[in-house]
């Protein structure tokens, strides 16, 4: 591989976005791939291969998350990136973003608990036909932490038959045997969905922080091959 | 025209003080000027009877960078690193309003750290409340105070990664909300908040300015009645996103050097942090109020000059500068006006445009602010309470009534010992991806990119210890926050506390408050620990009754290698576990169940001696505690702290979820005391049998008592075959308990 | 059943951070001639009136509101009968 | 300067949490009366309409409440004009 062939990504900053270093920090330090920010204002992005929409409060959250987020002008660059097939990620609040801007299908609804839940979670590998979970084996259990208010994924009865029948759902909560129930439910999500793609499978939403658990210091590197599958889609 | 004689005393102020103003003015104040002194010497911002204590505090050493005096302390940790942190209380705010008290005070720390150009990169806080298990409104009180920890620092994207939660009767009026934020900085680009340069402008920037907070600084020195139900204007909102952006926009305007000085904005808003600007500068300044971006137009200039308005930053800059700067705020859609010059005539001046409203000499403030030397007292309840609590035939009545198991299972059952899981879920502590100690171990951890170290923290404060006896338990304090650093592998480096008193005017109180300093003072000199910054809140009574004196101490400590961090979970079957520190012949000086949660939980009563502790005995403890770790002899580290030897085992099974087999020499034969009672200076080690002799020499050498005590086993904690619990057992107690009692 | 409609809003001294952000998003979207905006709550009960006059029912509301659906420290709140 | 009210509640499938929670806590409290809680946003609007038609604003108030003020997939709004 040589430098200037090493994948590039876009990593989008709201006001209100707080997880932007620390997805640098992974592509950069961890897998050292190349990147740059992008502020919510920009709406031209040259030679990047995938956007990444980092957690966060874009806005405060106040209205709805996500809900401010999605007018900004580098959000109709999104759009016409993922429209060619860019790989796109939104991770929390960067999920909701996407949901709000409909590209992917659902919405978020608060954690049935009321409360911010931020723990480790145990979640399925439901599929790994994607550029994002291909380094997974199928079916296989990680664990990474969950830290968010609103996780509660909805979608209406059509939507849920069509997503599934589509393959979309990508990553499910549920307990370290992997049985996916109430009580491996964190927050209420609709079939304990935590993570999935759009039909096209280039965008991905996922409510987990994979850049959170990327080396073993913080107590899990499981969430590592989420970008090294992106990495190696990407080449 | 007011009637400005009658005025000052609803102000707050004195006789005395009035006088002493229309000495320094050589006439009578206008309400205005009046206000101004009101709130500059309120107890909050004049510190005017803790003053000339706090000056005993060792502020210096070998890591020190900065010790108290700015808007928080700073240390050194090598690589051109420094990190800066304070705690402070918000205590009364949250009695009133717990959401919005408890998230203003996150606000305004986290504050005081950007403003010393550091970005913040964890929280922790202390909490104290009545008993959740009794009371609707503690349960409300303590709900609402972690959500707006929780909402405040998760919007900022700072990790809230510890602290520590009490419930005790004395709280149930005045419950106690003390927050710490720390950040880290380049040490070439730390800032600070003198006002210098005549012709030089102080910048607002942040949210615009409403009624709210209005006379909060001298709200925070009174104690709270009946009136406080009626003083809701006081209460402050907190908005994180506006804060999170002038986080950024702060930051970006030191790292592209625009700014001179910066200081937050807080109790006394524009007034007191200019007020402090200029002071430490010895200048003077000029205001202009019509400058001030208002959220209601019709504020009147001392409105404008003492609201509390949350999320306000004031910068000092070269005039040149202001384009770009207003062009950084525009771009994150913040407010940027300038509102004052600095002047070389030493006042502080207020304007209205050209009109001027009010002229005050700036030292008559600050330094010239009146200082009281409280007379002080041993209090009477001291004489009451008598030395030997427990005879033995009370430990017989519990052991009939109870079974052992039963006793261990109450125990870890109790508010103050169980898991505070229930809080810090609700706390992001992860995000940054530094934390490589979660919260529930003795400290947390926090690693720092890019280098192989690490700071860890710990927060600690007994009020059942410093009622009993305030020196000791103050020092106890600083002793088990060093103590927990030591179980994790750092070295203090230095510390912050805030201090939770009642009315200083009483002299039983501030006996209390003197010893309590004086005990810290002694922990300091011996661990060789410097305060580097901190906080007083007093006026924490109810009803005429105040709180046990409740010094909180917050401790960092620097690990050099972040490969070598242990926790206090046990790890592998069959290692050998060790208890070091225990001197058997405590007991004759002491029964160590003074003040204990053993005595709260099965007597409900507050009494006894506070445990003894021998502080150079205590530093040569953590001293091997910490060779050990650095010779990668031991694998886990946990200290005995309240709860006493049964908890600590439990806790060490619980995190690594592994069972134990105990079996420990009793003291006096009374099981109960062996394994309840509180005597300091004891930490619960685990290792590979192995290493069993090299630990031992070490100990010798150091001169600390050594006993095996057990093995890592099994599924059961068994110990001394008076108890045994399967964890999984013990563990949903221990995790579930907070959680059952707040849903139901 | 009776229908009733409780309304939560910001005093208004206090700051209303959440309206600030939508008046901020709403000139984002090209509309510049909204003013100001007011973040508040809606809550809407239904409550069995079989044994309870207008009035009792009023004055519970009255109750709940300022017990429990506002935060009299920082909020308003008021509410109205919508019917049956 | 018009004002315009706009609510907005979760749609009749959706569970509502924070509703259930407020008629647990009504219960509690001693009211059992209380059947149904559903919880909303209630937005309020200042509008200057000095050179708009009624009918253009609320458009405009429409097409605000569905792409910014509601989400269509969980949530219904309804609008009213309250006067000037
Ligand atoms: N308010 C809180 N916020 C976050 N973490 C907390 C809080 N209270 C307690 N904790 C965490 O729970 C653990 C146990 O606390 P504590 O019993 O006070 O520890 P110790 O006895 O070792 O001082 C610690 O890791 C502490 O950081
Ligand atoms: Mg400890």
């Amino acid at each position: 591989m040589s430098f200037d062939k090493k994948p590039y990504f876009g990593i989008l900053v709201f006001p209100g976005t707080n997880c932007e270093t620390d997805c640098f920090h992974v592509l950069k330090n961890i897998l050292g791939a190349r990147c740059k920010y992008v502020w919510h204002k920009e709406s031209q992005v040259e030679d990047i291969n995938a956007i990444v929409i980092p957690g966060g409060f874009s806005y405060g959250d106040y209205l709805r998350s996500g809900a401010v987020a999605k007018f900004s002008p580098i959000m109709s660059f999104v759009r016409k990136f993922a429209s060619k097939g860019g790989l796109v990620i939104g991770i929390c609040n960067g999920f909701q973003i996407l949901l709000e801007e409909s590209l992917l299908p659902g919405a978020m609804l608060r954690n049935n608990t009321l409360k911010f839940i931020c723990r480790y979670s145990h979640l399925k590998v439901t599929d790994t036909d994607n550029p994002f979970t291909s380094g997974y084996k199928s079916g296989e259990i990680i664990r990474m932490p969950i830290r968010h208010n609103e996780g509660n994924y909805y979608i209406d009865d059509n939507g849920l038959l069509e997503i599934k029948e589509n393959n979309q759902v990508i990553l499910k909560y549920c307990d370290s045997s992997g049985k996916e129930d109430a009580s491996s439910n964190p927050n209420g999500s609709i079939e304990n969905i935590a993570g999935i793609c759009n039909k096209k499978r280039n965008i991905f939403g996922l409510m987990p922080h994979p850049e959170a658990c990327c080396e073993k210091i913080l107590g899990s590197d499981d969430g590592k091959t989420i970008f090294e599958s992106m990495v190696n889609n990407i080449i | 025209m007011l009637d400005v004689e009658k005025e000052y005393i609803k102000l707050g102020l004195k006789e005395n003080e009035f006088e002493k103003i229309k000495g320094f003015l050589k006439r009578n104040p206008n309400y205005l000027e009046l206000s101004i002194y009101s709130v500059m010497w309120s107890e909050h911002c004049s510190y005017k009877s803790s003053r000339p204590l706090l000056k005993n505090f060792k502020t210096t050493g070998t890591y020190v960078l900065q010790g108290p005096g700015e808007n928080a302390g700073i240390l050194d940790i090598g690589d051109n690193q420094a990190i800066v942190f304070k705690m402070e209380s918000h205590n009364h705010p949250s009695a009133v309003e717990p959401y919005q008290g408890a998230a203003t005070g996150i606000g305004g720390i986290i504050r005081d750290i950007f403003a010393m150009g550091a970005r913040p990169i964890c929280s922790l806080n202390s909490l104290r409340f009545g008993k959740i298990e009794s009371s609707q409104h503690q349960k409300y009180l303590f709900e609402m105070v972690v959500k707006g920890i929780g909402d405040y620092g998760n919007c900022m994207g700072i990790p809230t990664i510890g602290g520590e939660v009490y419930f005790d009767k004395t709280y149930e009026g005045n419950c106690l909300v003390n927050a710490m934020s720390v950040g880290i900085a380049q040490q070439d680009r730390l800032m600070k908040s003198k006002a210098f340069g005549t012709g030089n402008q102080l910048v607002l920037m942040g949210s615009s300015t409403g009624r709210d907070g209005i006379h909060g600084a001298t709200f925070a020195s009174d104690e709270l009645n009946e009136k406080s139900e009626a003083r809701r204007p006081s209460v402050q909102v907190g908005d994180p996103f506006m804060e999170k952006v002038l986080l950024e926009v702060c930051l970006e305007l030191i790292e592209k050097k625009l700014i001179l000085g910066l200081q937050d904005m807080g109790a006394a808003g524009i007034t007191s942090s200019s007020v402090e600007m200029a002071s430490k500068g010895n200048v003077g300044l000029d205001i202009d109020v019509a400058k001030v971006p208002l959220r209601e137009p019709s504020m009147v200039p001392y409105e404008i000059m003492i609201s509390e308005s949350q999320e306000r930053m004031l910068a000092l800059i070269e005039p040149s500068k202001f384009a770009e700067i207003k062009n950084i705020c525009n771009e994150w859609n913040i407010n940027c006006e300038a509102i004052g010059t600095v002047t070389d005539n030493g006042l502080y001046r207020i304007f209205k445009g050209r009109e001027l409203l009010g002229e005050i000499p700036v030292k008559t403030l600050t330094d010239e602010a009146p200082v009281y030397h409280h007379e002080y007292e041993k209090p009477k309840y001291l004489q009451n309470i008598s030395d030997d609590i427990l005879q033995e035939e009370d430990y017989k009545k519990i052991e009939k009534k109870y079974s052992h198991n039963e006793i261990f299972k109450r125990m870890i059952a109790s508010p103050n010992i169980c898991s505070k899981k229930w809080v810090w879920e609700q706390y992001d502590h992860m995000v940054q991806t530094n934390t490589a100690v979660l919260p529930g171990h003795d400290s947390s951890v926090i690693r720092i990119k890019n280098t192989k170290k690490a700071i860890a923290f710990s927060c600690d404060g007994n009020g059942r210890y410093c009622y009993l006896d305030p020196f000791r338990g103050a020092l106890i304090a600083v002793a088990e926050t060093s103590r927990n650093l030591a179980c994790s592998g750092a070295l203090p480096i230095g510390l912050t506390d805030c201090l939770n008193f009642g009315m200083p005017e009483k002299p039983g109180i501030f006996w209390q408050f003197k010893n309590a300093i004086d005990g810290i003072i002694n922990a300091c000199e011996t661990l060789d620990i410097p305060v580097i910054s901190g906080n007083v809140s007093f006026y924490n009574e109810s009803f005429g009754k105040a709180i046990h004196p409740t010094p909180v101490i917050a401790t960092a400590g620097l690990i050099k290698d972040v490969d070598k961090i242990i926790d206090s979970a046990f790890k592998d079957e069959n290692d050998d576990i060790v208890l070091i520190g225990r001197k058997i012949n405590n007991e004759s000086v002491n029964d160590n169940m003074g003040g204990s949660e053993f005595l709260e939980v099965f007597f409900e009563k507050v009494s006894g001696k506070c445990p003894d502790i021998d502080i150079e005995y205590e530093k040569r403890l953590q001293r091997l505690c910490l060779d050990l770790i650095d010779g990668r002899f031991i694998k886990s580290a946990h200290d005995v702290s309240s709860g006493g030897l049964a908890v600590t085992i439990a806790e060490s099974c619980i995190y690594g979820k592994m069972g134990a087999e105990i079996n420990a020499s009793l003291l006096g034969n009374n099981f109960l005391k062996t394994f309840y009672s509180e005597p300091q200076s004891q930490i619960l080690i685990s290792c590979q049998p192995e290493n069993l002799e090299k630990i031992e020499k070490y100990c010798i050498e150091a001169k600390i008592p050594f006993e095996k005590i057990g093995k890592v086993k099994g599924t059961f904690i068994s110990i001394n075959s008076e108890i045994k619990i399967g964890i999984s057992e013990i563990t949903k107690i221990f995790d579930n308990n907070i959680e059952k009692i707040m849903t139901h | 059943m009776l229908k009733v409609n409780v309304y939560v809003t910001l005093k208004k001294e206090i700051l209303d951070a959440q309206g600030l952000v939508i008046r901020k998003a709403i000139k984002q979207i090209g509309y510049e001639n909204v003013n100001e905006v007011r973040f508040g709550k809606f809550i809407q009960l239904e409550i069995d009136d079989k044994n309870k006059s207008e009035e009792e029912i009023k004055k519970e509301i009255d109750y709940l509101s300022d017990k429990l659906l506002s935060n009299p420290n920082i909020e308003n709140y008021r509410f109205e009968m919508v019917g049956k």
